[in-house]
């Protein structure tokens, strides 16, 4: 019984490092006696940019080989899922120090949490089991509840990580729920031979059946309505740096969930989750938008665009086509973008004991800093979808592989909500730009912030004038 | 030797990197805004004209082509080029944005860079409109355009410019994302997103139909047509001056030239079979237009109407063919009224301007447009009030004018379509007087109405030479239009044998 | 045939134990319930050979969580009467809601119950015939096969300690202490405040 | 003779009852935490009746994996309570309305 | 000839340009020097040109100046054609232009807007020369709105006059309504002919003369259709009803104008286009039954307006309209010289008439009301000459011009059996009648009588040297003689003499001068066969009524007017054309406009439809966001719903329940 084969660690390279980092920085920060979590943060940022290049490094080009007994998978997919989340990951955190500073947080327990949430992210990029892929999906919870809590003396924010606790709680009962009836169906938990056993047909009933728990599972951790209810509460409430980090690289995870798990293991099962995606995609984008029109609180906002911009790259999972895949997740990296900048935006506009939550809040931007102004015009243009932005081509993509799909009705609903849409992105622009306020303040932020938001806005407009390196990336995840 | 440069490209981001420089340059010193922008202008100019005199008249092939790989996974290429259509209005683009930068010199006063960097961003986004030969790189363009107007109405626009601006761009966003969907099933159907393997795609009638109506959206949104025209006097309305001028001048034509470029050829029987709709509604933007503009009392807003109304003989022109062919069926009756629809769209690009260039000197002397305000200004402003009724008189159609051309032109092509289409059409005839002249009497003739008209000061020597430049095109134009046709007749000819095969 | 019989007893002590959670007045009876419904959890599992497990399920979760809850619970000084108001106005629509979803699964479920080809019908056998010991048989995939899991299960705890030290942990109120770093970065607002009142006046005269 | 389905049955019941648990509790957190504990539960069912029928021990390691990350949850969760608490001095799921809209 | 035909053009061309945009700069005594000399000169040239056609010999010149474009293959170019009909034209419009000119140094003395004003007149010449030296439609087109924009520029010269600006205003609307009809003549023309070049188009028409087309509902010969169309816009130009409102208006423009423009030549393009157009028009009977019957109503009704008018202005204007009607009476029998034989006489005598009123009006310190002047002979002995002079050929008395040009339409007229040629001959024997009682009614109150001048006036002017200046009197003398002797020396030749050889065509069966010719027996003879005339009769009796009730009894007037009170009411509301027109047309274009905008664009489209979906769409976003409660309670139940929703998909779908 004792037939241990030496896995081979080389080929989850990426986690181990993550992890061996955690306990790293879990250290490191014991020893840290600036008061600022300087160590934890740097280190914390080294990792993340090591786990980029080693995700790329490791898994770029692999064709699926398998390690740990066939639970961790090795492919180009799990290459840039992992490199897009923990690029993402370090770009929000990099917005935060100010922020967390001015209001306390300062700890490097946040830098830890994160980086543990991004180790998860890891974990479900490369998952081929069942197993693994809910404890990389717990993992990434769990961090989440706690950094949501992380300002232990606001009554928002604790009451914000209450509800995404029970909430995302009763969800992974749900995917739990789910992965039981389709091991049960399957007799597996390994993706791959859940896939095996799928296309023979057997226990059909019950494998969709599992496959409709998981399908919810997956619409909460995206945010998909009528899932999504947790959404804009948590944002509100979380500390802004929380939130950034919430709204960006955990959609990446989701994704991998729902490839890992949707796509992959039961792709044959495609007829009966498309007709359910296409109920949540048109759920999220018409809730998502409808929703957003009536905010005025900025952060709630930009959480309920969230279900929307869910709701379009739902559709391109909808289609079900490698090329649909990759739609989504190239919408998936250009909305983590965007959604960084966005909330990145509110950390500079706010100080100490106050923070821009409210559309009002940043009238007369452009008198005061014309550069953030420009950085924002960006950014609502590009979750707009206006060309000369990232944010078109990913709409463009999904409309693509839905019409490639014969889906022209959902493009054509899609893009209806998507004007609806630019109505409130529109908003926020107007006050950016368009009301004057009395006495313009000038803005001053440290120099870090301001490069990182720069940087942010550069990528945005960079990508949305070359776009063909990312697009070929994302299709080349696919085999395309 | 011209067409070794990449001409195009040059003209494209020449005036974005400009505008991008004045960003970076302009923000504190207005003045060296003004003189950048105003070089940079110039040099576009300049250049624009080389694509004029270095274009090759006789021939309906695509010239100045550029083509580099740019989205390789879906064969989107970097590829531009003109032909008799696009280039006419790739200088009127670049003569407008001289105009613009004129217009803005001492007026604007709130963040001038930003308001200049503005334009000449726009300038690139346009003729990059005019110079797509690849659809999504139109599409780009195309929906780009949307980003500097909104913030030059939103920004430097009047008091009512919110709600202005978000209709302009909620307006044409709709149309627009409609055809992107289009294009993008067209691709499906080519197997390329370059413009020209769309034409000839043997289409169901019934597909094409949707086709058509997409492109509708967009382009009808574009032109304007009735019904979907209540965002332009809105937005020319609450624009700056130059905001208007644009608006007027370059981008009404992209709805015009999107109809030449995509809907005629794309989807020809789809258009032979909806050309009642397009008519219809031509006809119904002439007369309901020109009776609606007629009871304006805002001179932006009168004048706004009065584009809607001139773009309607542009796209009846367009929409006409198959009836004319079907009616006389004589071929040049045919190309007459293609040709005239786009001498049209070149005239009402000067016509307009003009006319939005003399509201903006009153405007920036009295601060209102309410028409009521106004009267006896000639007294004050002789020369500026020659100028102003030039313009209306061109506005009206009148002969030696090139608003004549394209309006003489489409009426007698309408004849041949049918006694009616031409009676309706030359209601214009009155309408356009009426309305024109009607403000004129208001605005420029009659005792001094109040003490702010006392105190006018005839126009300076830069809204001279600026009126000064315009009067000069619009009466050379009207005068001898032949330069202008010659160039356009070999693409609308060809265009017009890929549209006409179908009968 | 007996073991239909436990099965039963036990599933209804079950179900009642798990209604009584979500219905009982005193969350200390909940979570007495649970307890209880954890009990008959295991004995049901030890019914399928799952003898580690049903163990596991008591001393973990018997034995610590739900003294956890309990803790709680008690720690935190809850009005137990307020807390039960508009139970009866939900339970209607609430119960409607749960039975259609039961039966939609009953559907599903009550249909597979019959010929599912995949499944051996009495299957233990597999399981057992490694002398039929469940904690040898786990041990020897735990720390083979799911390594991997098994080391990220230790970062979940490893996390679940960090988040909740970092929660809930607290420094003591009255200690005298100096953020120093607080201290540089004072700026003069936060300790300054311009106060401007109006000049006394002088009445005397 | 037990049959799967007086498992999968019995697991369903106790999943709807958790489920119940949550949206019918108007008032009291820490009961929502135990509902999602009963909804473990009939997933371990769930497993632990596959993996006897199957004759597969991997169901049962999922148990036991549930097992663990759910103590973690239960942690965590009461941390968040414990915080709330304090915040709030109530743990009335029927005040937690601060953000809505 | 090419050269002198684009210099008598251009001339006036640069004169306008220079005066215009140089105006301030040279001073108002050179502005009118270069004017002058450029009108001058290209009289003098046109001059020329005739003579060279008439005795010279010239060929008919038929040539492209420039090509304007070409457009859908069809060839559109600026080229003249020049024949003798075009040469006379000319004549009379450089001619009578320059005598407007030099009037004007008197006339515009003292305003400010001096150098402008020639520049228009300068322009005007240009323009009128395009029109009638055009060989093709567009560019024919292009004359005739050239000197509509002119007209409507110097109507409203003085644009401070609210009275002024609005008259520009109307004639240009008013003409534009013409134009209308014009423009889809001249796109008829191009569909059926197939060209805008009046050599092939005539070639073309005569070629398929029975040509028909669909129009409303039934075959109709193209060629009535294309002239009707054509016909609309000469009623535009040449204020026949029911286009005539603006001509009395556009007496508000400085007298010069009336003159030059609203007497003398615009107003003749349209009896110039149907000329020019006979070999059209001759094809059908129905467009010349059309202009005779119009043109017949126009010379009775408009005389008749002519009656009650007391500005003195204004009553030549009517008779002006009420001549026009005389020429396209003339048309409409197919006496097409005869026409333009009346257009040539009335052009001096008409601008005498006018400039005559004029300098009346200048020397009375711009007062228009002959209920303010009378006995003005005393002041004003040349005026007083010169005008009687142009009354007396206006009325037609025996060998004066205006007695043949108008005898021979009365005459040709009789001799026609068109449709409606009986109605017209009534009209147009009942117009002479009408034409000498206003005629003399004029003359007897403005120079007659007892003085009834506004003392103020008086005043100013007894301050003044002289009451008229020479350069306003020499343009007098230098139109009366023409206006006395021009149609007693070539009636012979222009109306019976086959002068306009192939400028005109008649068809044999229509050529009712040639009937005419064969009793004509020289002009001496036609003028004593005015004693066996029912027309000169007519007029006798019109000029004795007129002494009868405005010099030898006045009192009569009241009486009479309280009698005819309805007719004069009539009269004096010119039949309601104005009324109709502002408050039907105008007031009703403007109302629908109205109407159209509010309730149009403002309520339904933006409204309803636009703004309309916005709040929908925000209404029903604002109720839905009470769905998020805030409680997590509601939050787990819509999952749990959600989840129901997608279970029962699966099962309904599996179970074939949908």
């Amino acid at each position: 019984m004792m037939n241990f084969e030496m896995p081979q660690f080389a080929l989850a390279a990426p986690e181990i490092w993550l992890g061996v980092m955690v306990c790293v920085v879990l250290v490191a920060d014991l020893f840290d006696r600036s008061g600022e979590a300087r160590f934890a943060f740097w280190l914390t940022q080294l990792s993340l940019l090591a786990g980029v290049w080693l995700a790329f490094y490791t898994h770029w080009g692999d064709s699926g080989q398998t390690t740990f007994n066939g639970m961790v998978v090795s492919d180009s997919l799990a290459a840039l899922l992992k490199a897009a989340s923990a690029a993402l990951a370090a770009l929000t955190l990099a917005y935060s120090r100010d922020y967390l500073r001015d209001r306390g947080l300062l700890k490097g327990e946040f830098y830890l949490l994160a980086l543990i949430a991004t180790l998860g992210m890891f974990v479900m990029a490369s998952a081929s089991s069942l197993l693994v892929l809910y404890i990389g999906l717990e993992l990434l919870s769990l961090s989440l509840y706690a950094m949501v809590a992380l300002d232990r003396d606001n009554r928002v924010g604790s009451e914000a990580a209450m509800k995404y606790f029970i909430l995302g709680a009763l969800a992974s009962g749900m995917l739990l729920y789910g992965m039981s009836m389709i091991y049960g169906a399957t007799g597996s938990l390994l993706i791959g031979e859940i896939m095996l056993a799928a296309s023979g047909g057997e226990n059909a009933l019950l494998l969709a059946f599992g496959m409709t728990f998981a399908l919810v599972g997956v619409a909460f951790k995206f945010g998909a309505a009528p899932f999504h209810m947790w959404v804009p509460d948590v944002y509100q409430g979380a500390p802004t740096a929380v939130t950034a980090f919430l709204g960006s690289a955990p959609k990446i995870a989701a994704l991998a969930l729902f490839l890992r798990l949707l796509a992959e293991g039961l792709g044959d099962l495609q007829a009966q989750w498309q007709v359910m995606a296409i109920i949540l995609a048109v759920g999220s984008l018409a809730a998502g938008n409808l929703f957003a029109l009536v905010q005025t609180n900025f952060k709630r906002m930009l959480a309920y665009s969230t279900v929307s911009h869910i709701g379009f790259l739902f559709l391109g999972l909808v289609a079900g086509s490698e090329e649909g895949y990759s739609a989504a997740l190239f919408y998936a990296i250009s909305y983590g973008i965007m959604a960084a900048g966005a909330f990145g935006m509110i950390i500079l506009l706010s100080h100490k004991g106050f923070e821009a939550e409210q559309i009002e809040d940043l009238n007369g931007l452009n008198d005061r800093h014309s550069g953030y102004a420009l950085v924002m015009l960006l950014l609502m243009f590009s979750m707009t979808g206006i060309p000369g932005t990232v944010g078109f081509y990913a709409k463009w993509l999904v409309l693509q592989a839905l019409v490639e799909a014969g889906l022209v009705w959902l493009a054509v609903l899609a893009v209806l909500f998507a004007v609806i849409g630019a109505f409130y992105y529109l908003r926020v622009l107007k006050a950016v730009y368009f009301e004057r306020v009395e006495n313009p303040q000038p803005l001053v932020s440290s120099r870090g912030p301001r490069v990182v938001v720069a940087a942010n806005g550069a990528l945005i407009l960079l990508l949305g004038l070359f776009p063909d390196t990312l697009i070929a990336l994302c299709r080349a995840a696919f085999g395309l | 030797m011209l067409h070794g440069l990449p001409l195009l490209s040059l003209l494209i981001w020449l005036p974005i990197a400009g505008g991008v420089g004045i960003l970076a340059v302009g923000r504190e010193d207005a003045d060296r805004a003004r003189w950048l922008a105003l070089a940079v202008a110039a040099a576009v100019m300049v250049a624009s004209l080389g694509l004029w005199f270095g274009f090759e008249r006789g021939t309906a092939s695509m010239q100045f082509v550029e083509r580099v790989t740019w989205i390789e996974a879906f064969g989107i290429d970097y590829y531009l080029g003109v032909d008799g259509i696009s280039m006419p209005l790739i200088v009127l683009t670049a003569f407008a944005t001289v105009l613009v930068v004129g217009a803005a010199w001492e007026v604007v006063r709130y963040k001038p860079a930003q308001y200049l960097a503005a334009f000449l961003i726009m300038e690139g986004i346009m003729i990059g409109v005019f110079s797509a030969l690849d659809a999504i790189l139109f599409y780009v363009f195309f929906e780009a355009m949307l980003i500097p107007m909104f913030l030059i109405i939103g920004i430097w626009g009047g008091p009512n410019r919110i709600y202005a601006t978000l209709k302009f761009f909620l307006y044409t966003f709709l149309g627009s994302v409609m055809m992107l969907i289009a294009l993008i099933y067209l691709r499906t159907e080519a197997g390329s997103f370059a413009i020209q393997d769309f034409y000839g795609l043997q289409l169901p009638l019934a597909t094409q139909t949707l086709l058509f109506l997409a492109f509708l959206a967009a382009f009808a949104v574009k032109v304007p047509m009735f019904p979907v025209h209540t965002w332009l006097p809105d937005a020319h309305v609450e624009a700056p001056t130059g905001g208007s001028v644009i608006l007027a001048a370059i981008t009404l034509k992209i709805g015009g030239y999107g109809f030449l470029r995509f809907s005629l050829p794309i989807t020809p029987e789809a258009s032979m079979a909806l050309d009642w709709l397009l008519i219809g509604l031509s006809l119904i933007a002439v007369v309901y237009i020109g009776l609606v503009a007629m009871v304006q009392e805002d001179l932006k807003k009168l004048i706004a109407y009065s584009s809607i109304a001139h773009m309607g003989f542009v796209t009846l022109g367009f929409f006409l063919i198959f009836r004319i062919l079907g009616g006389s069926g004589s071929r040049d009756g045919a190309l007459l009224a293609l040709e005239g629809g786009m001498v049209q769209m070149i005239s009402h690009g000067f016509v307009s301007a003009a006319m939005f260039l003399c509201v903006g000197v009153l405007y920036d002397r009295m601060h209102t447009r309410r028409i009521a305000d106004y009267g006896g200004v000639a007294n004050r402003m002789p020369v500026f009030a020659a100028f102003f009724v030039l313009f209306a008189m061109a506005n009206a159609g009148l002969p030696g004018t090139s608003g004549f051309v394209g309006e003489f032109m489409v009426i007698l092509a309408s004849f041949q379509a049918g006694f009616w289409y031409a009676a309706i059409a030359a209601l214009t005839l009155i309408l356009g007087a009426a309305y024109s002249l009607w403000m004129i009497k208001r605005v420029v003739y009659g005792e001094v109405r109040n003490e702010q008209v006392e105190a006018l000061t005839d126009i300076t020597a830069r809204e001279r030479l600026l009126l000064g430049t315009l009067a000069v095109v619009v009466i050379f134009f009207g005068v001898y239009p032949a330069p202008l046709i010659d160039v356009m007749t070999p693409s609308l000819d060809a265009l017009f044998r890929l549209v006409v095969p179908i009968l | 045939m007996i073991e239909k019989v436990i099965f039963y007893v036990f599933a209804a002590i079950l179900l009642l134990a798990a209604t009584l959670v979500i219905t009982a007045r005193n969350p200390v009876h909940s979570a007495l319930s649970l307890v209880l419904a954890f009990f008959t959890s295991a004995a049901l599992w030890l019914l399928v050979e799952a003898e580690f497990l049903g163990i596991a399920l008591v001393l973990v979760y018997v034995g610590a969580v739900m003294v956890l809850f309990l803790f709680v619970v008690m720690m935190l000084d809850i009005n137990v009467a307020v807390l039960r108001e508009g139970f009866a106005r939900y339970l209607p629509l609430g119960a409607l809601v749960g039975v259609v979803m039961l039966l939609e699964m009953l559907l599903v479920i009550g249909a597979s119950q019959v010929d599912l080809p995949g499944f051996a019908g009495e299957a233990a056998g597999s399981l057992g015939e490694d002398g039929g010991n469940n904690i040898r048989m786990l041990g020897s995939v735990l720390y083979t096969v799911y390594v991997y899991p098994f080391e990220l299960a230790a970062i979940v705890l490893l996390l679940a300690m960090i988040a909740a030290i970092m929660l809930t942990h607290r420094r003591r109120g009255g200690t005298k202490h100096q953020d120093i770093s607080a201290q540089v970065r004072t700026r003069k607002e936060d300790r300054l405040r311009m106060v401007r009142m109006p000049s006394e006046r002088n009445n005397d005269s | 003779m037990l049959a799967l389905s007086d498992y999968l049955i019995l697991s369903a019941l106790l999943f709807s009852i958790g489920m119940a648990g949550i949206f019918l509790n108007r008032k009291n957190a820490i009961v929502l935490l135990m509902s999602i504990e009963l909804i473990l539960l009939a997933v371990n069912f769930n497993f632990i009746a596959f993996s006897h029928f199957l004759g597969d021990i991997h169901g049962q390691v999922f148990v036991f994996f549930i097992l663990t990350v759910a103590a973690a949850e239960s942690a965590i969760g009461l941390a968040i309570l414990v915080v709330l608490f304090r915040n709030r001095r109530t743990i009335n799921v029927g005040d937690l309305d601060m953000m809505k809209g | 000839m090419k050269t002198i035909y684009l210099l008598i053009v251009l001339a006036p061309l640069f004169g306008a340009a220079v005066a215009g945009l140089a105006g301030s700069r040279i001073g108002r005594a050179n502005a009118h020097r270069v004017t002058v000399a450029a009108v001058g000169l290209s009289a003098a040239l046109s001059l020329w040109v005739l003579y060279q056609h008439v005795w010279g010999g010239a060929p008919v010149f038929n040539e492209t100046i420039y090509q304007w474009a070409v457009a859908g293959g069809i060839n559109l170019e600026v080229g003249f054609l020049v024949d003798r009909l075009t040469a006379l034209m000319m004549v009379v419009v450089t001619s009578v232009s320059l005598a407007v000119h030099v009037y004007t140094i008197g006339y515009m003395h003292d305003d400010a807007g001096y150098q402008r004003f020639f520049s228009y007149i300068n322009l005007f010449t240009f323009s009128m020369l395009m029109l009638v030296m055009a060989n093709n439609f567009l560019q024919l087109f292009f004359g005739w709105e050239a000197v509509g924009l002119v007209s409507y520029l110097l109507i409203g010269f003085w644009y401070r006059k609210e009275t002024a600006i609005f008259a520009n205003l109307k004639a240009f609307l008013v003409n534009r309504v013409g134009d209308f009809g014009f423009l889809l003549g001249i796109a008829a023309v191009l569909m059926y002919y197939g060209s805008l070049d009046y050599a092939e188009v005539f070639a073309a028409a005569d070629a398929a003369p029975a040509m028909t087309m669909q129009l409303f509902g039934t075959e109709a010969l193209v060629a009535t259709v294309a002239a009707i169309l054509l016909f609309i816009g000469a009623m535009g130009k040449s204020a026949q009803v029911p286009l005539h409102v603006w001509l009395p208006d556009s007496m508000e423009g400085p007298t010069p104008i009336s003159a030059l423009i609203h007497a003398a030549t615009m107003v003749t393009a349209g009896i110039f286009l149907v000329a020019r157009m006979s070999p059209l028009f001759e094809l059908s009977d129905a467009a010349l039954s059309v202009v005779l019957i119009l043109g017949a109503i126009t010379a009775l009704f408009m005389g008749l307006v002519g009656l009650v008018q007391n500005d003195i202005k204004r009553v030549i204007a009517y008779s002006t309209l009420s001549q026009l009607g005389y020429m396209f009476v003339a048309l409409g029998a197919s006496a097409y010289a005869a026409a333009v034989f009346h257009v040539m006489t009335h052009a001096f005598f008409k601008a005498l008439l006018f400039l005559g009123a004029g300098a009346v009006i200048v020397a009375l310190h711009h007062e228009q009301d002959m209920r303010r002047m009378g006995n003005l002979r005393r002041y004003l002995p040349i005026t007083h000459v010169t005008m009687l002079l142009g009354t007396l050929a206006l009325v037609g008395t025996p060998f004066f011009s205006g007695y043949y040009s108008k005898d021979v339409i009365i005459e040709a007229v009789a001799l026609s059996d068109r449709f409606g040629a009986g109605f017209a001959y009534i009209a147009v024997l009942l117009g002479v009648f009408i034409t000498a009682l206003y005629s003399f009614r004029l003359y007897f109150l403005v120079f007659w009588g007892e003085e009834r001048i506004d003392p103020h006036a008086k005043a100013h002017i007894s301050h003044l040297p002289r009451y008229v200046l020479p350069v306003m009197e020499w343009p007098l003398i230098a139109l009366a003689v023409p206006s006395v002797v021009i149609g007693y020396l070539t009636i012979d030749a222009m109306v019976f003499g086959g002068f306009f050889g192939n400028a005109i065509q008649v068809l044999p069966a229509n050529d009712v001068l040639a009937i005419k010719a064969e009793s004509f027996h020289g002009p001496f003879a036609f003028g004593l066969h005015a004693a066996v005339n029912p027309a000169f009769w007519l007029a006798v009796a019109g000029a004795v009524t007129a002494w009868y009730l405005y010099l030898r009894n006045p009192g009569l007037l009241p009486a009479i007017n309280q009698r005819f009170a309805p007719v004069i009411r009539v009269l004096e509301q010119k039949y309601g054309f104005d009324e109709v027109y502002s408050k039907g047309f105008a007031g009703g274009g403007r109302w629908l406009g109205s109407v159209l905008w509010r309730g149009g664009d403002q309520s339904f489209i933006d409204g309803l439809v636009v703004n309309g979906t916005a709040r929908t769409v925000g209404r029903i976003a604002s109720v839905l966001r009470g769905l998020q409660s805030g409680y997590l309670y509601h939050y787990a139940f819509a999952m749990i719903v959600g989840l129901l929703v997608l279970l029962t998909i699966f099962v309904g779908s599996s179970r074939g329940w949908f």
